[in-house]
């Protein structure tokens, strides 16, 4: 009457437990990758109704930021323009050009163009666009460099994570008011985030706080 | 016929069995073991074991315990994102202790438990003895002595005189690999 | 910004795909952009790989499309009013996204930013789901809108008469000129309102010869004596009133003077709550009260015999004495429900002690040339048809009119709901537009004219008053004017615009009659009744005389005294409860004359002996979800929605009726409401000192409660704000303190937070569970003198369905002291619900706020438990997005379309589709709206402190000027709302803020200060101006003397201190 | 009942009242105990099984139902309300976890404490110990509002870098709830594995006597599994060593870790500021009102079992009365507790204290209080009387008060104390709905479901262990065989 087990058995123990350890490590990394907005969110890059090009507008031509978006310093809401913006150049540049037609015939009807909407922060976060654009944080800082994006993509994860992070040192993000416009703008040589970015937060008074009151309410 | 893996003597009283191991211990025998349904007071001695050690698994696994508790919710609470809660301090060893102290009893018993697995080289689903007819008893009220047949001191015959030495009912080989 | 209505909104379509209404006639045309949040994202994982759903942001068609400066995402504010029966409340409207959100009072015009609890709710009403929607012509649709409206309109001819509801309207007054010169004889106009106030214009013109109205100062008056007039509660103007009446109560040092309130009243109002001095007389004694007063100064005057008893006659002595010896500093108001003999005593009484040009002046107003809804009855065979601009004579015409016969003859009428008591399947029926989105102008109580301006357009494409006016003012062949054409018209002033932004036209007042002399000083007054029931009709607190029936926030908000909600009661005193053999909480039969009505009795502690108290507004019929809310599992016999105390009211004219019998039906009946418990149990929650106590020892408040003798040796470990610097703001710690003299506990502040906050209503069985969600609750105490609360039976053993019975049958109440305390989160500096909060979803911000955190709580309810305080509200249901009378069955095991909602589109609703999309619109987009199995709390209104500092901050730019102090204007929902200023919020660290000052009284205390939480709410303690020399003078407030006799007698002064007064 | 033929030397002398009742009766065989436990296992039960388990399974699956209804609705369908904001969920947990601690109690502290009588018992008790967790870990799960956020409890990493907080006692309940259930499962396995092997070789001797083939193939299956939780147990005499060393080990982390879960779950009360909750007597009181109303679930499972599956003999009257001792003493603590609670909130002076306890005793809720003190109280004092220690039927009357006691106990604590604190004006009511109670009800269905799983396909009583306490295991006796050996040196 022989064993109900064969005699390999007996190893199974020991690789059933080295096996499940790698596979645990591979499951907690995949999880902290994919289901993380650093995967769900970054590289977003939805066609748009017309394939309007940042780069050419605001790489090529230098065309500032609040010339379309001209309520980001105003409100929480950075506004997106509406088709009469776009003709007041587009009326005479490519005044026929079949690519854009649905903004030619958005400004004829009224009929507002629906823009596929990239960077979203959930309903119970109320991120405001104005206190960050006037107090020194370039757009780049959130939405990467939209001057060389000819489609725009969704750059950085917008977690909360990547929020604190910037809110536990924001000496290393701040910059000189008249450059958040500039996206091109690099922290010069002597530029050290410990001595100017500090000095401009303490000048402006900068008080970032990490507590939830200042985006949860 | 296959190579016999070990000689096993059968007894009926814990006392019998006491006295056999005794003598197969006086005769100088390494690889040989006892197997009763019960552990047996005092067998150890008879058998010349030392204290188990299966403690130092347990210590192990509650100092870690204890560690990982302390350090978790320090980590948690006041270095990673301190937040202001209760007017309490951030991190203490009061509020800490709780989880602590039962990060360090769950590891401690899963140290123990291990450490048992792991000293008696437990699980082993196939085991010649197993096959064995009579040895199914061993769980009943049977008692047996076993001696490997690849110990040093083994030899055919004075193994088998030795055990009819004792109040053996039955010895037989058994056969099949370790 | 200007004038909306021509704006032509471009109908946006929500990214979340929310829906058209559902019926194919409304059309919806207003902004709604994406940013409302409407729905709360609960999911926090996502499947491996796939993205959200696309969604869209959505633009303008064109930059004019939204107007100039109309930025998305800002507020903004637009001056308006509210119009009322005898005058108008100014406003500043908050518009979010194109649609009014908020309103606040326009300290402009009427000095402070208060309101009362009428215009926080009359938001709502703009958004109801059951207001008419539709134009219809003999019950059948009527396609064209107000076009054709306006064309049956032009067809009408023959002798008309107008109904209309009152106003002041220098607009409806023209057209009415132009209407009576065209049509002559043809046109007559009857004003008809459930509440008449006219009879202070009458008295005043009975008493001085002159067409004038009284203008009370009651912050110049020293001692006021108030005849039945709720001022603080169900008068016109109550605001103004409350205002000037809570500045004589506020004592900052032991020197200041404060004002004395006496009052005779039949039932326990708001203003006898907050009375010094308090008489019970039953209504028909209240006129030989006021001959006795009269009497007492001089004048010659006979009272009624036996109208008085003995005791009443020695305080009436008593107050008689104090009034005289404050002659020019002292006043005496007459109420609405008392007949015009007694106000012409009121104003030779004021003449008499020479009040009259200082504590009262007059204005000249025009006389009211309008008939009433009783002579309209009478002389209605005269008339071809009937316009009715607004009326409901069927429910609160009154038994002496017949109503029905009116709307026969109705061929067009302005209705507020698709179908109500009025409604008739005959002639034209018009929605009629909320003032939020009409084009109209009124004079305030002092005559100051306002406009008042749309923030929208009509939602319905409803049709103002002055709509309909218009077409028969206007010429032959001329198109009849709009409202804004006619409004600009009567308009006087210089600038049209400055008169739109700042809301009021200056020096536009009543002009004010001097030298004013009593014409004829002989006065009868009529006869008491002394024995038998006599029936009192008030107005009620939360719902008016029942227009504000179908507001969800009124039917759910508890009325300040009884604290009941969603139903009216008959409220009896103890004694006339037993001799009547009423049981309290069972449904009783009413009958006056021969009209009955059935309605649930409530012992009411304060109530005048014989009196019985019938609130109107309520027993409403038609199509009104909200005022017939039918909970889950209603009993069917249970009558819906309260009784309709009209039935047995003869006309708008009768406020006190005779020969009036009750007899109990013996069905019980379920009330909800919210605070069953009565007593304080002798507990220094509230603490109270008379002013001549105050006065020998200011820091009374200090010697009371456990706090006393607690030794403070200080924590043992630091808090962390000390132990970590940076988690501490050093620019801002916000602070609160509410002065318990001056609140009068009106209500105003719970609507205005639930309007501020997204809170919504749970329906009248969630409240009887005690699941009701306001975060600001008024919680009112009776006290009682010589009570000891360890005896009473509150104290042992009483529950049952009314919460505590027992307390209803005890003598204490019968002549109670009442205290208000409004109570919400104290944010505590060592919160107790934020150490049990196992996930961090309760926590302390920076700035010391105790901040909740609703997307990262799992609801474990601990912090709800551990407050002291049980201000913390739980979302049981999901109220906001399930319909509140079908909760316990709308759930995905019973509706799986629940499930597959939730999956196709988060903001997709369970309710009927129309009053989803409507509610949705009422809510402030600054808020997150709840969604169930989470916990909330007050937050001291953190969004408007967060947008203020935002706004701050990115005005300061590179600049370090971001300190919020008090002159940037942030105000919490209530304190903004706050009539008597009771409620102070600021900066404890901006020094010479108006909270530092208020903390500084020696009256601030914390409510439960043994505990050691440190909240950053504290109380003022109340103080009482009682006169020693009267009947019922008292040393110590009750409240002291229970919380004396509960903590066995010991504390500061055990030493005996024997009350002199007699009972 | 003979007596016992002969006892072993060392108690001839003793006065008669002093003797030691045999904890096995009848001087049985070891072969016999085999038999006699093994033997439920193998033969197939009695039809009352089928029926108790259908029932029970139906209450389960109600109340799996009812679960499925709040969690789709929301929390509101139970009776709670402000101030209540805690009822039937929480003090069923607390019960159940209190049920729990019996079994641990047996198998670790009682074997610290060398009490033989253990060995009959503690199998069953460790089983329900892990059942009555099971059925306790279910209603901190569905009492939160958003169950499917409810991992946040747990430390795990996430997009939001936010951590739980360590400060609150309901995650110290997380940890504690779980190590218990944890240990306790260990420590239950690890006493089965010798019993498997039991049974494993059982089925290999009478694997014969199969005579169709579907028998074999059910009994080769058996076997695979019971030699695979048997984890190839020989009974080697060098791993009863390791064995019985890590049985004393975790015996010895047993121990503290059932006393310091009852703490932590008194610690969800003790740790707020309410009058009534907030004293420091809290987790003595609760421990031992866990032991109290674990020796009664004990009692009341043991005394139908033994009667049914005739196993009088291995758990005797002297078993039972030993445990209605334990009840005794555990009660009066428990009686204490309560005397010691009144008398520190009047000592105390704190009114709000004081009001709190005169509210529990004659508040609107006075009929909970005093089904608390008649059963937790009065009932257990029964046991000081010889009789009615030792018959069964009346000890298993008295356990079943005693659980109803702790029931009340738990719900006097935690909606009296609720429903009247602080301000007179958040005063309310509780009442329970359909939804609490049949939930509630239905727990005990997966109790019984779980039990009478365990009844039918694992040894209820630890066979080794029983063997290991009689005589005939005793080396030194004569029943062990002493006699036999030549000359053999003691």
């Amino acid at each position: 009457m022989s064993n109900i087990f064969p005699k390999w058995t007996n190893r199974l123990p020991l690789i059933l437990l080295v096996g499940g350890l790698v596979a645990g490590a591979c499951v907690v990394a995949g999880v902290t990758y994919y289901f993380t907005p650093k995967y769900t969110r970054v590289g977003y890059e939805p066609i748009q109704p017309v394939a309007f090009s940042h780069e050419v507008h605001s790489g090529q031509m230098g065309i500032d930021c609040r010339y379309c978006h001209n309520d980001v310093d105003k409100s929480w809401f950075s506004n997106i323009p509406s088709a009469e913006t776009c003709m007041k150049c587009h009326t005479q540049v490519l005044a026929d050009d079949p690519r854009l037609a649905p903004i030619r015939e958005s400004f004829e009807k009224n009929k507002p163009l629906p823009w596929v909407q990239i960077h979203k922060t959930p309903d119970y976060v109320y991120f405001n666009h104005a206190v960050h654009v006037n107090r020194g944080v370039s757009c780049v800082s959130c939405h990467g460099k939209v001057n060389e994006m000819d489609v725009v993509k969704h750059s950085k994860s917008l977690s909360m994570a990547f929020c604190l992070d910037c809110h536990r040192n924001p000496h290393e993000n701040v910059r000189p008011q008249d450059e958040v416009f500039n996206l091109n703008w690099e922290p010069p040589a002597e530029w050290d985030s410990e001595r100017e970015g500090k000095g401009l937060v303490d000048q402006m008074k900068i008080r970032s706080a990490e507590s939830c009151s200042s985006c949860h309410r | 016929m296959s190579k016999s893996f070990a000689i096993m003597a059968e007894y009926e009283t814990p006392a019998e069995i006491m006295d056999a191991a005794k003598k197969v211990h006086a005769a100088g025998y390494e690889k040989w073991d006892v197997h009763s349904p019960f552990p047996i007071h005092g067998m150890d001695d008879a058998m010349g074991l030392d204290n188990a050690k299966v403690g130092y698994f347990t210590f192990f696994g509650g100092l870690i315990g204890f560690t990982t508790g302390m350090t978790m919710q320090y980590f948690m609470n006041k270095f990673d994102y301190a937040i202001v809660v209760g007017g309490k301090p951030l991190f203490s060893g009061f509020f800490a202790f709780p989880v602590s102290y039962e990060l360090t009893i769950l590891l401690g018993a899963f140290g123990s438990l291990i450490g048992m697995f792991v000293l008696n080289r437990l699980p082993r689903h196939h085991h010649p003895l197993l096959a064995n007819e009579r040895f199914a008893d061993v769980t009943d009220d049977k008692f047996y002595v076993v001696i490997e047949c690849d110990d040093d001191h083994y030899d055919e015959q004075t193994t088998r005189n030795l055990l009819e030495g004792t109040n053996a009912v039955h010895i037989e080989m058994v056969e099949g690999t370790e | 910004m200007g004038d909306a209505e021509n704006a032509d909104w471009n109908e946006r379509e929500f990214p979340e795909g929310a829906q058209e209404l559902s019926d194919d006639f409304s059309r919806r045309d207003f902004l709604k952009l994406m940013g409302a949040s409407a729905g709360l994202a609960g999911a926090g994982m996502l499947g491996v790989g796939c993205r959200r759903p696309e969604e869209h942001i959505v633009p303008f068609g064109s930059e004019q499309v939204a107007g100039q400066d109309y930025v998305h995402g800002v507020p903004m504010q637009f001056a308006t009013a509210m119009p009322t029966r005898t005058g108008a409340t100014p406003l500043l409207a908050v518009s979010n996204e194109g649609r009014p959100t908020k309103v606040e009072g326009n300290a402009k015009v009427a000095g402070r930013s208060a309101t009362d609890s009428f215009a926080q709710a009359s938001v709502l009403n703009l958004y109801d789901p059951d207001r008419a929607r539709v134009y219809t012509k003999n019950d059948k649709a009527m396609p064209g809108g107000k076009a054709s409206a306006i064309d049956q309109l032009k067809k009408i001819s023959g002798k008309t008469a107008f109904l209309m509801p009152a106003s002041t309207s220098p607009s409806r007054a023209a057209l009415i000129g132009k209407i009576q010169e065209k049509m002559g004889e043809n046109a007559a106009f009857y004003v008809h309102e459930a509440a008449d106030f006219g009879v202070h214009a009458r008295g005043a013109q009975a008493a001085f010869g002159e067409a004038v109205t009284p203008y009370w100062k009651l912050d110049q008056a020293e001692v006021i004596l108030s005849l039945d007039c709720d001022f603080i509660g169900t008068e016109e103007g109550s605001a103004r009133f409350a205002a000037d009446f809570a500045k004589g109560r506020k004592v900052a040092k032991q020197n200041d003077g404060m004002n004395r309130l006496y009052s005779v009243e039949a039932l326990l109002t708001q203003t006898g709550a907050n009375a010094d001095h308090r008489l019970r007389a039953r209504a028909t004694a209240i006129p030989a009260a006021a001959a006795f007063i009269a009497k007492a100064l001089g004048k010659a005057i006979s009272v009624p015999a036996n109208a008085l008893s003995e005791a009443q006659e020695k305080w009436l002595a008593g107050a008689a004495e104090d009034l005289k010896a404050h002659a020019g500093k002292s006043l005496v108001v007459a109420g609405y429900r008392q007949p015009e003999s007694v106000h012409q005593l009121a104003h030779i009484i004021n003449d008499a002690l020479g009040n009259n040009g200082k504590t009262v002046t007059f204005h000249k107003t025009p006389a009211n040339e309008f008939g009433s809804l009783a002579d309209l009855a009478s002389d209605l065979g005269k008339f071809d048809q009937v316009v009715n601009l607004g009326c409901n004579p069927v429910y609160d015409g009154g038994t002496d009119v017949d109503g029905k016969a009116i709307t026969e003859k109705t061929t067009f009428r302005l209705t507020d709901y698709a179908e109500d008591e009025s409604h008739s399947v005959k002639g034209v029926n018009a929605p009629r537009a909320h003032y939020l989105e009409s084009w109209s102008d009124a004079r305030t109580d002092d005559g100051t004219i306002v406009p008042v301006q749309p923030l929208i357009a009509p939602l319905f494409g409803a049709m103002t008053e002055l709509e309909v006016l218009a077409v028969f003012a206007a010429g032959e062949n001329t198109s009849p004017r709009t409202g804004h054409e006619v409004v600009q018209s009567t308009f006087t002033g210089d600038s049209w615009e400055r008169y739109l932004h700042d809301g009021f036209l200056k020096d536009s007042g009543y002009e004010e009659a001097t030298e004013l002399t009593i014409a004829n000083a002989d006065v009868t007054v009529p006869p008491a009744q002394a024995e038998g029931l006599e029936a009192v009709f008030t107005l009620d607190y939360s719902v008016g005389d029942g227009s504000y029936a179908n507001n969800g926030w009124c039917q759910e908000v508890p009325d300040p005294i009884t604290k009941i909600t969603w139903d009216n009661v008959l409220s009896v005193s103890r004694q006339t409860a037993q001799a009547a053999g009423l049981e309290n909480g069972q449904l009783a039969k009413v009958k006056v004359g021969e009209d009955e009505v059935e309605g649930a009795v409530w012992v009411q502690p304060g109530q005048a002996e014989g009196t019985v108290g019938l609130t109107l507004g309520y027993g409403r019929a038609g199509k009104l979800r909200i005022a017939n809310f039918k909970y889950e599992g209603q009993a069917e016999d249970i009558p819906v929605g309260g009784y309709n105390a009209y039935a047995v009211r003869g006309s708008s004219a009768v406020n006190v009726a005779q020969n009036v019998s009750v007899e109990s039906t013996g069905k019980a009946y379920p009330l909800s409401s919210t605070q069953e418990h009565w007593s304080m149990e002798g507990r220094p929650i509230v603490r109270e000192a008379t002013l001549k106590e105050f006065r020998k020892d200011a820091d009374f408040v200090d010697h009371m409660g456990l706090g006393a003798h607690a030794r403070n040796e200080g924590p043992i470990y630091q808090h962390p704000y000390k132990e970590r610097p940076r988690l501490a703001s050093d620019m801002h710690q916000w602070g609160m303190s509410i002065d318990l003299s001056a609140c009068t506990g009106c209500n105003a502040c719970v609507i205005a937070c639930q309007s501020e906050n997204n809170i919504p209503i749970v329906g009248k069985d969630q409240v009887a569970k005690g699941r009701e969600m306001h975060w600001l609750r008024i919680d009112r105490y009776y006290t009682g003198r010589d009570h000891d609360p360890r005896a009473s039976a509150g104290f042992i053993k009483d529950e049952g369905q009314n919460g505590d019975d027992e307390q209803h049958t005890e003598e204490w109440i019968d002549d109670p002291q009442v205290v208000n305390q409004p109570m919400a989160c104290q944010h505590c500096e060592n919160a107790p619900c934020e150490s049990v909060c196992p996930v961090n979803a309760t926590v302390h911000d920076e700035e010391g706020l105790n901040v909740m955190v609703y997307n990262r709580c799992v609801g474990t309810r601990y912090c709800s438990n551990n407050c002291a305080w049980k201000v913390r509200r739980f979302n049981f249901f999901d109220y906001n997005k399930r319909p509140i009378n079908d909760l316990y069955g709308s759930t995905a095991m019973l509706k799986p379309s629940i499930l597959t909602d939730w999956i196709t589109s988060r903001e997709k609703s369970n309710r009927p589709e129309d009053e989803w999309d409507l509610v949705k619109l009422a809510k402030n987009p600054d808020v997150s709206v709840r969604m169930r199995g989470v916990m909330e709390k007050c937050t001291y209104c953190v969004q408007r402190i967060e947008s203020t500092k935002i706004i701050k901050k990115a005005a300061a730019g590179m600049s370090d000027d971001v300190q919020v102090v008090d002159s940037d204007g942030l105000k919490t929902a209530c304190q903004q709302v706050c009539a008597a200023e009771a409620i102070s919020f600021g900066n404890l660290l901006e020094d010479g803020s108006e909270v530092n000052r208020e903390k500084a009284n020696p009256r601030n205390y914390e409510t439960i200060d043994f505990l050691d939480n440190r909240t950053r709410t504290t109380y003022l303690a109340k103080l009482r101006n009682p006169n020693e020399q009267m009947p019922d003078a008292y040393k110590k407030p009750f409240s002291t003397k229970e919380y004396k006799a509960a903590s066995g007698g010991h504390g500061d002064d055990a030493h005996g201190d024997h009350e002199e007064g007699s009972h | 009942m003979s007596e016992p033929a002969a006892h072993s030397q060392v108690e001839t002398s003793t006065p008669k009242e002093l003797v030691r009742e045999p904890l096995v009766l009848n001087n049985r065989p070891l072969g016999w105990i085999t038999n006699q436990v093994a033997g439920i296992v193998e033969g197939d039960m009695p039809k009352w099984w089928n029926i108790a388990f259908g029932v029970s399974f139906l209450l389960m699956l109600m109340s799996f139902g009812y679960i499925g209804y709040l969690i789709t609705t929301g929390v509101g369908v139970w009776g709670l309300n402000h101030p209540v904001a805690w009822g039937w969920a929480i003090v069923n947990f607390v019960f159940w976890i209190g049920i729990g601690h019996a079994g641990t109690l047996i198998s670790a502290i009682l074997f610290l404490l060398r009490q033989k009588w253990r060995t009959s018992v503690n199998r069953t008790a460790e089983a329900m110990t892990i059942f009555a967790v099971i059925c306790a870990g279910i209603f901190p799960g569905i009492h939160v509002g958003r169950i499917w956020l409810a991992w946040w409890l747990f430390p795990l990493p996430n997009a939001n870098a936010i951590w739980p907080q360590f400060r609150s006692p309901l995650l110290w309940d997380v940890f504690a709830v779980s190590t218990y259930f944890t240990v306790s499962l260990l420590f239950w396995y690890m006493g089965l594995i010798p019993d498997l092997a039991t049974i494993r070789d059982r089925l290999r001797k009478n694997a014969g006597q199969c005579k169709t083939g579907l028998d074999k193939m059910i009994n080769k299956l058996k076997q695979f599994l019971y030699g695979l939780f048997s984890m190839g147990w020989i009974g080697s005499n060098r791993h009863w060593r390791n064995y019985e060393k890590a049985y004393l080990l975790l015996a010895g982390l047993s121990t503290p870790l059932v006393l310091s879960v009852h703490s932590i779950v008194s610690f969800d009360f003790a740790v707020s500021q309410l009058p009534g909750w907030h004293t420091t007597i809290f987790p003595p009181y609760f421990v031992a009102g866990a032991v109290f109303s674990g020796f009664g679930m004990v009692l009341t499972l043991m005394i139908p079992m033994r009667t049914i599956f005739n196993l009088e003999e291995i758990i005797t009257v002297r078993h039972l009365e030993l445990m209605c001792k334990v009840i005794m003493a555990t009660g009066t603590i428990v009686g204490y507790a309560y005397g010691m609670e009144f008398f520190i909130a009047w000592y105390g002076g704190n009114p709000y204290e004081l009001y709190a306890f005169k509210n529990r005793a004659f508040g609107p809720y006075w009929w909970s209080y005093w089904i608390m003190i008649s059963c937790n109280v009065i009932s257990p004092q029964l046991f000081w009387f010889k009789w009615c220690r030792t018959s069964p039927w009346f000890i298993f009357v008295v356990s079943i008060f005693v659980n109803i006691g702790m029931w009340f106990e738990r719900f006097v604590i935690v909606v009296t104390s609720l429903h009247r604190d602080y301000l007179p004006a958040s005063w309310g009511y509780y009442s329970p709905t359909q939804v609490d109670i049949l939930t509630f009800v239905g727990t005990f269905g997966l109790f019984m479901v779980l039990f009478l799983l365990f009844i039918r396909y694992l040894p209820s009583i630890t066979i080794f262990e029983v063997k290991a306490v009689t005589p005939q295991a005793d080396p030194h006796s004569v029943e062990g065989g002493a006699d036999r050996v030549k000359g053999g040196d003691h």
